[in-house]
This record gives structure tokens, C-alpha cells and sequence, in this order.
């Protein structure tokens, strides 16, 4: 997936809907807008509310942040397994700070500098080092989980001392009144399509970042191109903290506890959700739009199950064949592409 | 320039090997000494046990990380076969003699479906084998329905809890798996080539290997022992449950890390990776004998595998060092 | 120290949860008492194949009896009756391990527990109770509990019963999941009865996902636990009541149990000779349903650190 | 004959490189194969080898008429290929490398090490070199491994045996050992097929010699019968000045010194300069370091010392990006693996290294960055002339210019192309000489390294020659008098 879209809008009309048929936005925009046709006609009732959206979306905000975090990564031929247990280690700082009677911006930047610190540690011995991302955040992995859990003692952690405000923010919404329905928007869910729609035009857009895909797609040439490889990497692995400490405290905010068993297995749905998005762990692509519309529709999928009273247990083998399911798909068209 | 070289690779892994077995008696001894109750048969025996079932996982991953592939799906696996050696007897009332057969089966079935994709869709193995571990996670809770499945017959129980000369039947399963295995890969023609896959494809097609074939045999053999493994740990907790071996495929993983296999592929021995194995067990075991907090457990295991990640990489660098000297030699000298 | 009074293990199988604690607390204290040391092992992950473990390395490590919550009923089986011949003397607390030769088993009796939530349940809707169950399917003590729970409820309510039961797998954010789908799928619902521990939040936050958090068609959450959070919700009105058990004494009770059968008096116990004499029959800690403004309350509200 | 090939044709995606080229090897003759970069003498090869198949032609072995279609094949028929980049497994040890799917076993099946050892030590001795079977292929110097390779083909106890620049990245003894072996193969009556760039060694070793240009044949000659100049006047054919734009002789400010640039096992003490309006040729054997002095000069590896002056300014550069920002770009050799974004579009891969140049606040113009490209489209006649098309998809010459037009974007004051025209075919070749000439008068300090001996001597007005890691010769040829055999001389002994 070249995740640059700059000449297509030139191109000549033909090539241009060509390229939209090649995009996998494209298609998983077809099969999302499907599973909601298919959805709202078989519960109409249910389904097709603005409540039951809101659930959907402020339900999966964790998993996109997640999945961004672990998207930016792939970006540059990197991996962060360690998403999942940083985001625990990350709400049982903050947790923990505000129990103490912290107030709530100490706490909160408190957790920003451990999250900041576990993705440096991911960076540096990534790109300095040059240790497999994978050895290096499987490490990680264990590590963060191992500090939360020796922190709390494994128990949650809860701050009652803590401003109303901090405990109730991410939940509380705001209500907007559209041709005379009322829609309530949980700060959790705008705060996280606020920071996605953003990222998504940072992305595509803005320099520094763009070189994110320059360095994954060709290390070396990005390096001769006069690219600082080796602290792009190491910024990727910290924008990939940014995500995880923001769902961070949005978890913390919206449970009202710090738990070290926060995101167990997360990293391995956020690595699925990024690959379904068009992440390749051959670096290069990636699209926080197709990312979006992968955590969307492993969503439908997961509400669907349950509206539709089909057994939750089949949700996680549905999760998994969809990814090789998107592998397939992917591997025949470009194929096709090749001849 | 044409002196025999004294190989030097060769030693990295010596070094490493020599090293870790050191750490290894350290700490055995270590809590002998502080603890007690450590060298006794009876720890010896659960110690092991605590890590035969990864161990023998670890053996498959070994071969595929050598090709230069990884499979995450082996813990899901081994439940799946738990479960399904479990229902197939205890519900479907099949004979064991034919119940095993079955499940190890299914097992490489799902092995080759692995392989084959991994040939086939041209991604990284770590996907398809992700896809394939959450789709068979979910398998086994739903089929299940998180209840776990027991009532084995004492004949079956014996694949897991019998003893022969006082050394559990898994145990010794795990031994003449990695003895058989570490000679086959040591010295068997169709082994060797996972070395020269994992080292350079390109050169292994030159040279006239099927490496389509190996691949998808390697990750039949990989799922293969993940289903023995599940088998025996159902006959050896009496029961088979979806939500045991969890993260095993990580713990695996690192053994063969910490083992000096390169993640990369081309290189580690089965004797390697017995080390690593051993070790993950022993420095387990350290926690519990020491009684302190093992909440500590995940953080020290991270560590471990960072640094021995790190050990061999300095090793290997030093190599590359080495060999970089012998023409600065030359370039000085023709001055 | 370890020669005086003996050393004691706990096992769990979700290392660390502030439900354990309070048991291990409990057990801790009771040790202190006789001058016995304790320790506490178990996964972080609820992999009841690690508790297996667990237990034998304790066996092997030769301490003086362990009381284990059962993950995984059966998986447990062949561990403890391994400990039990090896002459350490074993019980399961809060979870059983029935088939097990297990000492006896100390713990809430999940019936009577159940029974009371239900009852409860009627006397807050009486007929027009709609119940929706967060479980996890599979473990014994959750299938007993509701069965008390449904029989007492309708025993005192007859047109009340269960609408729907979800599988929260244990897991907050999967609680939250599956309930707020659950009172989508079932509008009629509004009492969602916690069958345990972990899905309260998720329940309470599903309430809120709806918008029937609160106001005149608000989901009354009856949770089963003692954590704080809760505890402070019920405070805030957000949980109707909660289901405390009485993880502390379980830990006392095992540790006395223990203790007596390690060390036998003149007369042997009746159902295990070799060891001293315990109960033959399970011990019940119960339960008490907690409202809003019981005293027991602010009692649980600071949590032991171990 | 041992092998006779008539009127072999090939092209690779309409780009024909062998036009009808006839060849043939006797046995106990060692056959010089030779011709500039991209003469087609590495496809005749790989054709002849069953490595690739041909569009047309014929070819027999031993009088039976044979169609290869695998490396198999060939092997089978006893025909085995030293190739031009190695094809052997580092962490094996030697002997493995050398009896690969072909391993001596015992009766349990598995492998005979120790017969192995033996036999390989067999052919070792054979060849009267002395490498121990036992160690690791990657502990070898390059040179050993090139002899692993002659003896993994001399394994297949083959008749005959194509040498691709074997002595491209051997040392002088190294190379005296292959002599060797080759002269004790012929002696055994086998056919070997050399080639090299390096004439000198031709002379001394071959039997006969073959000439290929632009994938043409040129002729056969005994080598009693020609002299090194007929040689170079077959292989370079047209008379320089026609193919190489005329250069316009003066010499302005120096841009751009480099004093005592060494790197560790691989370059010492580098010094030379570049002036404006001249074009600087590094020229040198395949591995005699140039590329590692390069690299080392942007920044792109490590250095033990060097400093370096752009128009009288000290610069301190610690890598490629302070490279840029003092105005030396570096053009990689390989363009593929180093070079291009091989997945990203034209446009993309133009603007590589400025993207920050047109954006505001940071944030990237679509119009600025495909302005830029079609202007280089243009410029440099990328064909075909989408801004869209991916790298992937271009043919080499184009790739080529895509990756000239990423480092012209920079506007730098000295631009380093390395090996600018390896694998280009003629026409591409000959307008990225005009281009490079160009900018040359523009004022830019210009670098060309290459192997191709009349493209240094072509384009160079300045000639720095390398030998094993050190500047052996600093030749003046402005007037474009400079002789091959000056600059041979000097890159050989
Ligand atoms: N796989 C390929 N695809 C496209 N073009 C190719 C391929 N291989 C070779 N060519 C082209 O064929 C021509 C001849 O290449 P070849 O490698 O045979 O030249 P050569 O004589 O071996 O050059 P050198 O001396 O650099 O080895 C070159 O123009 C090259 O670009
Ligand atoms: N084809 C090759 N195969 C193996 N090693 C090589 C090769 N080319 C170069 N090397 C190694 O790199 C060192 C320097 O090579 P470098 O590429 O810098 O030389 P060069 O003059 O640029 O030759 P070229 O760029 O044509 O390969 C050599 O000493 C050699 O050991
Ligand atoms: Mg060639
Ligand atoms: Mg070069």
C-alpha cells in the first residue's frame, strides 16, 4: 500500500478510479458501510440507534489508540508488542499518584514520563542497538506488566481523594441537539476521534512525519537521503507512547482505577487491527484511516455478535480469521498487480 | 591472509552456552545454599515440570526461528489439543489409541495451514501465525465454553504423570525430543537446509533447495509438538482447559532467544535452546523457593531477555570487529 | 521463623487481586498469631494449569500446608491429591476443587450467597424483576450462585426472572463489552446481577453507555464484590448493592484449618487420618449484602497492602 | 567442443542485452569472456548455466544438443558457475557450503562430516590452497570465499566452469592462488570461462578471448593474436569523443577538499580535491574501496579521520544530513538496496530529501512536490512520464535517472555518483553523461566513481585511482588523453 495519495487528485480520472479501487480504504469502507446495511436490517431497532453507536465507538477508542500506537511502529519497520503492559504500567502511576493525593496534572504528567520512558528504552535499543523490535518489546512486554504489577501488588488501585472531575471526565459527555434528537458524545470518544482525525492529517501531511514511511520503506536510502533515521525511529516508538498514555488515561479516567491487568493480549488485537488497516511489518505503509476501519469493523463485528445473541466466544476466531482472511485478500490482489 | 582462521563464530555460541550454563548452577546453587530444599528429587522434578510443556515447544520453535520464521499460534495449540484429545475421549468416548493419533493430526494440519499460507501470502510469518492463534484461541474457549473437559482414563493419565525410573513421562518425552531433534538439525541433509534458508534464501534457491517444502514441514513439525505437548499437560492436570499454557508461545520464544538463536534466522542449536529452557525454569523456580514477591517474576524475565539478546549482539559485533582488523592490518602495512 | 510454627502457602490463581489480598491478609494474621510464616503464589493470568504448578513447587519446597483457590476445578485435581499423599495438608478456599481430596473447602457457599442476592433482587423489583447475568461460564461456584440466586428470587417473586447472560471472560473492558450489548439486545432489563468480582465496572459503565445510569428506568447493578471502587459507588448511588463475601475470614479459617491439620492432637481426623482434626464438613464464611450506608462499608474501604 | 552456444538472444522487458551472440569452449581451454558493465557477459552466463532461459538460440553440450531451465539442470550436466555476488551461507562451515544437497552420509542417513572434511580438504589440496574445511564460511575473507565457490564447482566434478569476476574483490595472492587452480583445472582437461574487467590477468591465464558490447558479439581471437590495445579498441569500439559530451577544459574554484580521510579495514588516508566546471573520476577494481571511502566521506559509516573544506569552509560532517546541509550528496552504487523507495511513486522518491523545502509550517504541498517531479521528468526524460508510476515498475536506466533527480533536488555544490550508469543501456547512459557534464559547467563539483574504464576516461577531467583502500594514482586528463593502461596500472599492482 503506497500510503501517499499526493499525485493521485492530478491523475487522469481513469487511473484515478483505478487507484480507489486499489485502495484498501476504499474496501474496508465497502465492507464497514456492508456489516452496517446488514446489521440495521437484521435489528433494526437496536442496532441502528445513536446509543448503540456510541457504545461501538466509545468502546473500541482503547483498541484504536492502541492500534494507531502500534500502526506508527509498523511504519517504520518497527513493532511494540509492549503497548498492551504500558498502558498498565501507565494507569497505575497515575493511580497511584493521585491516591497519594497528587493533584490531577502531576499524576497525569507523571504517567506521561514513565510511558515516555518505556518508549524511549523501545527506541533507543531499537535503533542504536539494533536489536529486533520484536526481542526488544517482547522484553518490554513482561517488564511493564512485571513494575504495575509489583507497584499494586496486583490489586486495583483506586483514587477516591482524586478530583470528581479527573473520575468522571472521560465518561461525562457532551450533548449536542441535531434536526431535534438529542446525541451525547462521551468525552472518551471525542477526545480520541478529535487526536485520530488530527493524526490522520498530521500523517499524510506534515514533514516529520512523513519521513516516518521514507525511513521504513528503505532504511538505508532514507539514511543517504539525508534523513536522521535513527531518532525518526525513536520518535515513532514515542509518538506510539503518546497513544498508549492517552488511553491510559482515558482507562484510568473512565474505570476509576489503576490495574495492572489492563490491555492483556491488547498488543496482539492492536498489531491485527493495524495490519487489517494496511500496516506492513515490512514497513513503509500504514494509514490511520485504514487502521480506523479495521478497529471500526472488528467492532461491528464484536456488537453484532451479541445483538445478533451469537455465542461471544466465537468473537476472538472471528477477530483472528478476518486478519488472515485481510492477509489473503491482500496477497491475491497484489498478485494481480504484478502479474 | 590464507592462515587457517581459528573460526570464530563457533565460539560466539560457546561463549554464550558456557556463560549460561554458569548463571544456571550459579543460581542453583545459590538457593541450595541460601534456601535449601533446592537439589532435592522432588524440586528437580516439579522444577522441571514447570517448563517441560514451553521446553518442548521451544524445540519446534528453535527449527522455525532457524528457517527465519516465528509461530505465535503454538500455545494455541497446545490447549487446542488439550481440549480436543480431551472431547474426543472423555465425550466422542474414542479409544486413546485412536483419540492421540487424531489430535496430533488435526495438530500438523493446522501446522501446514500455517506453512502454507506463510508460502503462499508472502507476509510475515509472525501474521499468519497471530491470525492463526487468535482464531484458535477463540476455538477453544467456544467449543468449551470455558468449562474445562476431564474424567481421562488412568492409562491416559499416565502420559502425564507417570514415571519411569522416577522422571515423569514429559520429561523424558522432552529429552528424547531434543535429543532426536538436536541430531537431526545437527546432522541430517533435510535439517541442515533450515540453516541455509534462514541464512540466505536466495543462496539455498541457487543451490537447488524446495524451500516451499521445508518451510510448510518445519511449521508442521513446530504445531506437531505443540500438540504433544498439549496431550501429555491434559493427562498431566487431569484435565484440559482453555486458558492453560497462556503467553506460552512468548516464553518459548525467549528461550530460544535467550539460547542464542538469532531472531533473524540462520543460526541456534537445539543445546542452545535446552539452555534456555533450563534456565527460564530455574531462575522460576528461584522465586519460588526464595519466597520473595513474585510479583517480581515478569520484570526480572524481561530483563534476562534483554540482556541475553544484548550478549550475543556485543559478541557478534566483535566478530564482525575481528575480521575488519585483519585488512586494517593490511592497509597499515602498505605504508 | 520457618522451624518454630511452620511455613504456610497460599496459591491463586489471580495473583494479586484486592479479593486475595484480603484473603492472604487474613491468613498472614492468623499465621502471625501462632508465630507461622507465610507465603503467596500463584499466576497473574488466571491460568489454572500455572496454579497446578504452583502447588507442587510448594509440595517440593516442603511447606506445612497450602491453601489453594481452585482456578480450574479439575486442573487442580491431581495437584492436590499429589500434595495431600506427599502428607502436606491441603484445602481450597473460595473456589473448590470438589472432585479433589482436598482437606475440606473454606468459602462463601455460593447457594446461599446466590440465594441472598436474589432475594434481595425481589425485594427491590418484587414480579417485575428483569435480571441480566454477567458470568463466566464453566466455573462451578458461578453456576452455584446462580441457581441460589434464581430459585430464592422466584421463590419470593415469581414473575421475576433471568433475561439474558453474557460471558465476560472475567475481563473489564470485555464486562463493559457485553453488557452494554446485552442491555441493547434486552431493553426490558433492569437489574444486572454481577455473578462475580471483575465485571461490576463494566456492568456499571454499560448502564451508563445506554443512559440508563441513572433516572427513572436506571439499571440497578448488583455487583459481587468488595473492592473499593465499588464499595465508593454504592456510596455515589451508582451501584444498587453489592454481594460482600468474606475473603478475610476465609483466610483465617484456612489458616487455623491448616494449622490444626498439620498438627495432629491425640486423635486423628476423622475423614483424613495422619492429620489433625478439621471439619468434615465445608466451611461457610457468607455473605452480607452491602447497601448504601452500612457501616461494613467504610470497614472495607481500606484495603490490606501485602 | 566442449559447449557450443549459436545465436543466443535475450531482453529483459523489451530491453534486448544479447543480440544473436555466438560462443564456444573446448575442453582444456581457458575461455576470457569480456566487455564493458552491461556488455551481457553475466546474462550470457546465467543463460548458459540454466540460471535464465533465452529468448532464442541454441545450445550444445558434448555434441548433445541441451535446454536448461534450472541451475539443476546445468549442474546435472556438469556445467557449474562461480558467480559474480556469492551464493554461500555464512554460518555453515566450508564443507557444507561445498556439498549442499549433495552431503556424503553414513548408513544411518545422516551426514558424514568427516567424510566430508576429507573430501573437501581433497579438493583444497587439489587446488593447492589451504582452507580448513571445518570453519565457518563467514569467518572467511571474501577472497577464500571465492575459492569455496570454485571448489564447491570443481565438487560437482563438472566439465566446465564460468568465472564471473572472480577476482573482482580478491588481494594479488588471493588472485595468484586462482591462477593456479584454474591452470591445474585446464590440465585436467576441463573448460573454464573467464571473465574480468581486469585485462592484464586475461592475458595471463586465457587460451582464447570472447568480446561482447552492448550485447553484441565482437569477435573471438586467440590471445596470441591480439594485444592489449585491439582488445580495449573491441570492447569500447565507437571512438570516445562520440559518445562522451566534449568538455569544456577549464578548471575553476576548488568546491570541495578532502584531506586524510581514512575508515577502519577498509580505506586509508584519502586526500584529493574537487573544482568547479571539473569532473573527478574514481576509478579502481570492484572492492578496491571506493565506495567505502565515499560512504564514509557523506557520513554514511564511520570514519577514523578526515576533514573535509567546501569552498574554503571547514565542514563537520557526522552524517549523510550534515552532508546535505554542507551540499556533498552521495549517489549509492546500488539503487535498489540503497537508492531508491522502491514502492513509492516518482514523485515521492524525487523529493526524498527535501521534503521540508516546499512545505508550510512543516506541512507538505501536493503541488510543489509533483511540480518537481514532472520538471525532473522532463529534465532527465523519466520514462513514462507519470509522476505516479512507483519506482518498482521502472527499468533500470530510468530507476537510474529517478535516483540522479532525487540528489539534483538537494542543489548541491558537489554531487558524488557512484558506479552512475551500472547495468543503464546506451541511450539512458549517454544523457546521464550529458547531464552530469552539465552540471559540471554549472559550477558543481562533480564526483564519478565507476568501474567502467571509458566512462572514467570519458567524462574525468581528474583521475583518483584506488588499490586496496589507498589512492595509488592522482592523473591529470583534461584534455581527455589519459590512457587505460595508466589508470589499469596503477588500480592493479
Ligand atoms: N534481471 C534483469 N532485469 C533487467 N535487466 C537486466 C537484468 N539482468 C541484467 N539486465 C541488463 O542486461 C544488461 C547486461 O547485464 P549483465 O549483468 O549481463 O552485464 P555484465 O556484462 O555482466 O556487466 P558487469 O560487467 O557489470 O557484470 C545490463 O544492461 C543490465 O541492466
Ligand atoms: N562484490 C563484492 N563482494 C564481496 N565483498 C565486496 C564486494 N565488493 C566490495 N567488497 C568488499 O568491500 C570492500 C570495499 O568495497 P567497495 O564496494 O567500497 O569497493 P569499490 O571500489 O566501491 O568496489 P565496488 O563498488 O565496485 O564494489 C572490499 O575490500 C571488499 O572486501
Ligand atoms: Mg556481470
Ligand atoms: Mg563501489
Amino acid at each position: 500500500m503506497n500510503a501517499d495519495a499526493s499525485v493521485r487528485h492530478m491523475a487522469r480520472a481513469p487511473e484515478w478510479t483505478q487507484r480507489i479501487g486499489r485502495s484498501r480504504e476504499f474496501w474496508l469502507l465497502l465492507i464497514n458501510a456492508g456489516a452496517i446495511i446488514l446489521l440495521s436490517a437484521l435489528r433494526p431497532d437496536t442496532f441502528f440507534s445513536w446509543l448503540n453507536f456510541k457504545a461501538v465507538l466509545g468502546l473500541m477508542s482503547y483498541d484504536l489508540l492502541l492500534a494507531l500506537a502500534m500502526t506508527t511502529v509498523l511504519i517504520v519497520r518497527g513493532l511494540d508488542l509492549s503497548v498492551g503492559s504500558v498502558l498498565a504500567l501507565t494507569s497505575v502511576v497515575i493511580a497511584l499518584l493521585l491516591q497519594q493525593g497528587f493533584p490531577v496534572f502531576p499524576s497525569v504528567a507523571g504517567g506521561f514520563v514513565v510511558a515516555m520512558l518505556c518508549g524511549a528504552l523501545n527506541g533507543v535499543f531499537v535503533a542504536k542497538l539494533g536489536i529486533l523490535p520484536f526481542l526488544v518489546t517482547l522484553a518490554m512486554l513482561s517488564a511493564a506488566r512485571g513494575v504495575a504489577t509489583v507497584l499494586t501488588t496486583g490489586q486495583y488501585i483506586s483514587f477516591p481523594a482524586a478530583p470528581y472531575w479527573f473520575s468522571t471526565f472521560a465518561r461525562s459527555e457532551i450533548g449536542i441537539t441535531v434536526a431535534g434528537g438529542y446525541y451525547g458524545i462521551p468525552y472518551l470518544l471525542l477526545i480520541t476521534l478529535t487526536v485520530t482525525v488530527l493524526y490522520g492529517i498530521l500523517l499524510s501531511r506534515w514533514v516529520p512525519l512523513r519521513q516516518l514511511f521514507f525511513v521504513g520503506e528503505n532504511p538505508e536510502a532514507a539514511k543517504l537521503a539525508g534523513l536522521r533515521v535513527d531518532r525518526l525511529i525513536i520518535s515513532a516508538y514515542l509518538i506510539s507512547a503518546a497513544f498508549v498514555f492517552l488511553a491510559a488515561v482515558l482507562m484510568t479516567s473512565a474505570n476509576r482505577i489503576g490495574y495492572a491487568n489492563y490491555g492483556i493480549t491488547a498488543e496482539l488485537r492492536a498489531l491485527a487491527a493495524a495490519v487489517i488497516g494496511g500496516a506492513s511489518l515490512f514497513g513503509g505503509s500504514g494509514s490511520v484511516l485504514g487502521t480506523f476501519l479495521a478497529v471500526l469493523l472488528l467492532a461491528f463485528i464484536g456488537n453484532g455478535f451479541v445483538l445478533l445473541g451469537g455465542d461471544p466466544n466465537w468473537q476472538q476466531a472471528t477477530f483472528g480469521a478476518v486478519l488472515i482472511l485481510a492477509v489473503a485478500l491482500d496477497a491475491i490482489r497484489t498478485r494481480r498487480e504484478r502479474g | 591472509m590464507f592462515k587457517r582462521p581459528n573460526s570464530k563464530n563457533v565460539s560466539v555460541s560457546t561463549i554464550q552456552y558456557l556463560g549460561l550454563s554458569t548463571i544456571i548452577l550459579a543460581i542453583l546453587f545459590g538457593c541450595q545454599i541460601v534456601f535449601g530444599n533446592v537439589l532435592t528429587e522432588a524440586n528437580m522434578r516439579v522444577m522441571a515440570m514447570n517448563m517441560v510443556f514451553e521446553g518442548i515447544m521451544a524445540l519446534g520453535m528453535t527449527y522455525v526461528i532457524i528457517m527465519g520464521g516465528i509461530d505465535l499460534s503454538v500455545a494455541s495449540v497446545f490447549a487446542f489439543a488439550e481440549i480436543l484429545v480431551a472431547k474426543l475421549m472423555v465425550q466422542a468416548g474414542l479409544p486413546m489409541g485412536l483419540a492421540i493419533p487424531v489430535t496430533l493430526l488435526v495438530c500438523a494440519t493446522i501446522g501446514a495451514a500455517n506453512g502454507a499460507m506463510v508460502v503462499a501470502f508472502r507476509v510475515h510469518p509472525l501474521i499468519i501465525t497471530l491470525g492463526m492463534l487468535l482464531t484458535l484461541r477463540g476455538v477453544n474457549l467456544a467449543i468449551t465454553d470455558g468449562r474445562s473437559v476431564s474424567g481421562f482414563s488412568d492409562s491416559f493419565i499416565w502420559l502425564g504423570q507417570g514415571r519411569i525410573f522416577g522422571v515423569p513421562f514429559p520429561i523424558l518425552f522432552f529429552v528424547a525430543a531434543a535429543v532426536v531433534l538436536g541430531v537431526l538439525l545437527a546432522h541430517q541433509r533435510y535439517f541442515r537446509q533450515l540453516y541455509f534458508i534462514g541464512g540466505s534464501e536466495r543462496a539455498a534457491r541457487f543451490s537447488g533447495v524446495n524451500v516451499e517444502r521445508v518451510k510448510i514441514s518445519t511449521y508442521v513439525l513446530s504445531s506437531f509438538l505443540a500438540g504433544c505437548a498439549g496431550i501429555m499437560a491434559a493427562a498431566a492436570f487431569g484435565a484440559a482447559h482453555w486458558g492453560h499454557g497462556n503467553l506460552a508461545e512468548l516464553r518459548a520464544i525467549a528461550a530460544v532467544a535467550i539460547g542464542g538463536a538469532d531472531i533473524m534466522g540462520g543460526s541456534g542449536t537445539i543445546f542452545g535452546t535446552v539452555l534456555g529452557v533450563i534456565f527460564l525454569a530455574v531462575v522460576h523456580n528461584a522465586f519460588v523457593v526464595s519466597a520473595v514477591n513474585p510479583f517480581w517474576y515478569d520484570v526480572v524475565n524481561g530483563v534476562m531477555l534483554l540482556l541475553a539478546v544484548l550478549v550475543s549482539r556485543l559478541i557478534a559485533q566483535s566478530n564482525t570487529k575481528k575480521l575488519l582488523s585483519i585488512k586494517q592490518s593490511k592497509l597499515e602495512s602498505s605504508f | 521463623d520457618e522451624e518454630s510454627a511452620g511455613h504456610y502457602g497460599m496459591v491463586v490463581f489471580l495473583r494479586g487481586s484486592e479479593f486475595f489480598n484480603w484473603s492472604y491478609a487474613g491468613f498472614q494474621d492468623a499465621a502471625a498469631t501462632v508465630g507461622a510464616t507465610t507465603e503467596l503464589q500463584g499466576p497473574a493470568d488466571w491460568d489454572a494449569s500455572a496454579e497446578a504448578r504452583a502447588v507442587d513447587q510448594l509440595v517440593a519446597k516442603g511447606v506445612d500446608g497450602i491453601a489453594v483457590t481452585a482456578g480450574d476445578a479439575e486442573t487442580l485435581v491431581s495437584s492436590i491429591n499429589a500434595a495431600m499423599a506427599a502428607g502436606v495438608p491441603t484445602l481450597t478456599f473460595d473456589s473448590d476443587s470438589p472432585n479433589s481430596n482436598r482437606l475440606l473447602f473454606v468459602g462463601t457457599n455460593n447457594y446461599n450467597a446466590g440465594c441472598a442476592a436474589g432475594r434481595a433482587v425481589a425485594e427491590m423489583h418484587g414480579d417485575n424483576a428483569r435480571v441480566g447475568v454477567s458470568l463466566i461460564p464453566g466455573l462451578d461456584s458461578i453456576n452455584a450462585r446462580l441457581a441460589g440466586f434464581t430459585e430464592c428470587m422466584q421463590e419470593m417473586a415469581p414473575g421475576a426472572q433471568i433475561v439474558a447472560e453474557v460471558n465476560d471472560e472475567g475481563d473489564l473492558q470485555r464486562a463493559e463489552t457485553v453488557n452494554t450489548a446485552m442491555l441493547q439486545a434486552n431493553p426490558e432489563i433492569n437489574v444486572i446481577f454481577c455473578s462475580h468480582g471483575n465485571p461490576a465496572t463494566g456492568a456499571l459503565a454499560a448502564t451508563r453507555n445506554v443512559g440508563r445510569f441513572d433516572g427513572p428506568n436506571k439499571v440497578d447493578v448488583m455487583a459481587w464484590s468488595i473492592d473499593v471502587p465499588i464499595l465508593q459507588g454504592i456510596e455515589f448511588d451508582e451501584y444498587t448493592a453489592t454481594v460482600a463475601q468474606n475473603p478475610y475470614m476465609m483466610g483465617v479459617m484456612s489458616f487455623f484449618m491448616l494449622y490444626s491439620a498439620a498438627n495432629p492432637t491425640q486423635f486423628d481426623s476423622l475423614s483424613n487420618p495422619g492429620f489433625g482434626h478439621v471439619p468434615t464438613a465445608d466451611v461457610d464464611t457468607g455473605v452480607a449484602i452491602l447497601r448504601k450506608g452500612d457501616p461494613a462499608i467504610q470497614a472495607f474501604l481500606s484495603p490490606p497492602q501485602i | 567442443m566442449l559447449l557450443k552456444a549459436t545465436n543466443i538472444t535475450k531482453a529483459f522487458h523489451g530491453n534486448v542485452v544479447l543480440h544473436g551472440v555466438d560462443f564456444d569452449v573446448r575442453p582444456g581451454e581457458v575461455h576470457a569472456l569480456i566487455g564493458e558493465n552491461g556488455a551481457g557477459k553475466s546474462t550470457l552466463v546465467n543463460i548458459l548455466s540454466g540460471n535464465l532461459v533465452a529468448d532464442a538460440g541454441e545450445v550444445s553440450f558434448d555434441g548433445k544438443r541441451v535446454a536448461f531451465t534450472h541451475p539443476l539442470d546445468a549442474m546435472q550436466a556438469g556445467i557449474s558457475v562461480v558467480h559474480q555476488e556469492l551464493s554461500l551461507v555464512p554460518n555453515a562451515t566450508v564443507a557444507e557450503n561445498i556439498y549442499l544437497r549433495r552431503e556424503i552420509r553414513t548408513a544411518s542417513g545422516l551426514n558424514d562430516w568427516s567424510a566430508m572434511f576429507e573430501a573437501a580438504s581433497g579438493i583444497f589440496d587439489r587446488m593447492g590452497v589451504d582452507i580448513d574445511p571445518r570453519a565457518l564460511v563467514g569467518s572467511l575473507s571474501i577472497g577464500m570465499q571465492q575459492l569455496v565457490e570454485v571448489a564447491k564447482a570443481i565438487a560437482l566434478n563438472a566439465r566446465l566452469i564460468f568465472m564471473d569476476e572472480p577476482t573482482s574483490s580478491l588481494s594479488e595472492k588471493e588472485i595468484r592462488e586462482l591462477f593456479a587452480v584454474v591452470r591445474e583445472l585446464r590440465q585436467q582437461g576441463m573448460g573454464v570461462v573467464f571473465i574480468s574487467h581486469k585485462l592484464s590477468e586475461l592475458f595471463e591465464i586465457s587460451d582464447r578471448i570472447t568480446v561482447l558490447r552492448d550485447g553484441r558479439l565482437v569477435g573471438t581471437r586467440d590471445i596470441s593474436d591480439v594485444s592489449t590495445d585491439d582488445v580495449i579498441a573491441m570492447m569500447v569500439g565507437r571512438s570516445l569523443d562520440e559518445l562522451y559530451p566534449v568538455r569544456s577544459g577549464h578548471r575553476g574554484e576548488r568546491v570541495l577538499k578532502c584531506t586524510g580521510l581514512s575508515r577502519f579495514g577498509a580505506v586509508r588516508d584519502v586526500t584529493f580535491e574537487v573544482h568547479a566546471g571539473e569532473i573527478l573520476g574514481v576509478a579502481g577494481l570492484i572492492g578496491s574501496g571506493r565506495t567505502e571511502a565515499m560512504r564514509a566521506l557523506v557520513g554514511a559509516d564511520p570514519r577514523l579521520s578526515g576533514q573535509f573544506e567546501i569552498d574554503g569552509r571547514t565542514v563537520e560532517i557526522s552524517s549523510p544530513a550534515d552532508a546535505l546541509d554542507a551540499g556533498i550528496v552521495y549517489v549509492s552504487e546500488d539503487r535498489k538496496q540503497s537508492g531508491l523507495f522502491l514502492s513509492f511513486d516518482v514523485a515521492q522518491n524525487v523529493s526524498a530529501s527535501v521534503l521540508g523545502a516546499e512545505a508550510t509550517f512543516g506541512f507538505l504541498g501536493k503541488k510543489p512536490i509533483l511540480r518537481r517531479a514532472l520538471d525532473f521528468i522532463d529534465r532527465m526524460d523519466i520514462r513514462p512520464r507519470s509522476a505516479a508510476s512507483r519506482a518498482i515498475d521502472l527499468s533500470g536506466g530510468n530507476q537510474q535517472k529517478v535516483l540522479l533527480s532525487k540528489a539534483l533536488a538537494t542543489e548541491p555544490r558537489v554531487l558524488i555518483v557512484d558506479e552512475p550508469t551500472r547495468g543503464v543501456d546506451i541511450g539512458a547512459k549517454a544523457l546521464i553523461h550529458r547531464r552530469l557534464r552539465e552540471l559540471a559547467e554549472a559550477g558543481i563539483g562533480v564526483v564519478i566513481v565507476s568501474s567502467e574504464m571509458p566512462e572514467v576516461l570519458g567524462m574525468a577531467d581528474r583521475v583518483i585511482v584506488f588499490r586496496d583502500g589507498l589512492v595509488t594514482a592522482n592523473l591529470d586528463n583534461h584534455d581527455g588523453s589519459l590512457s587505460a593502461e595508466r589508470v589499469l596500472k596503477a588500480a592493479v599492482q
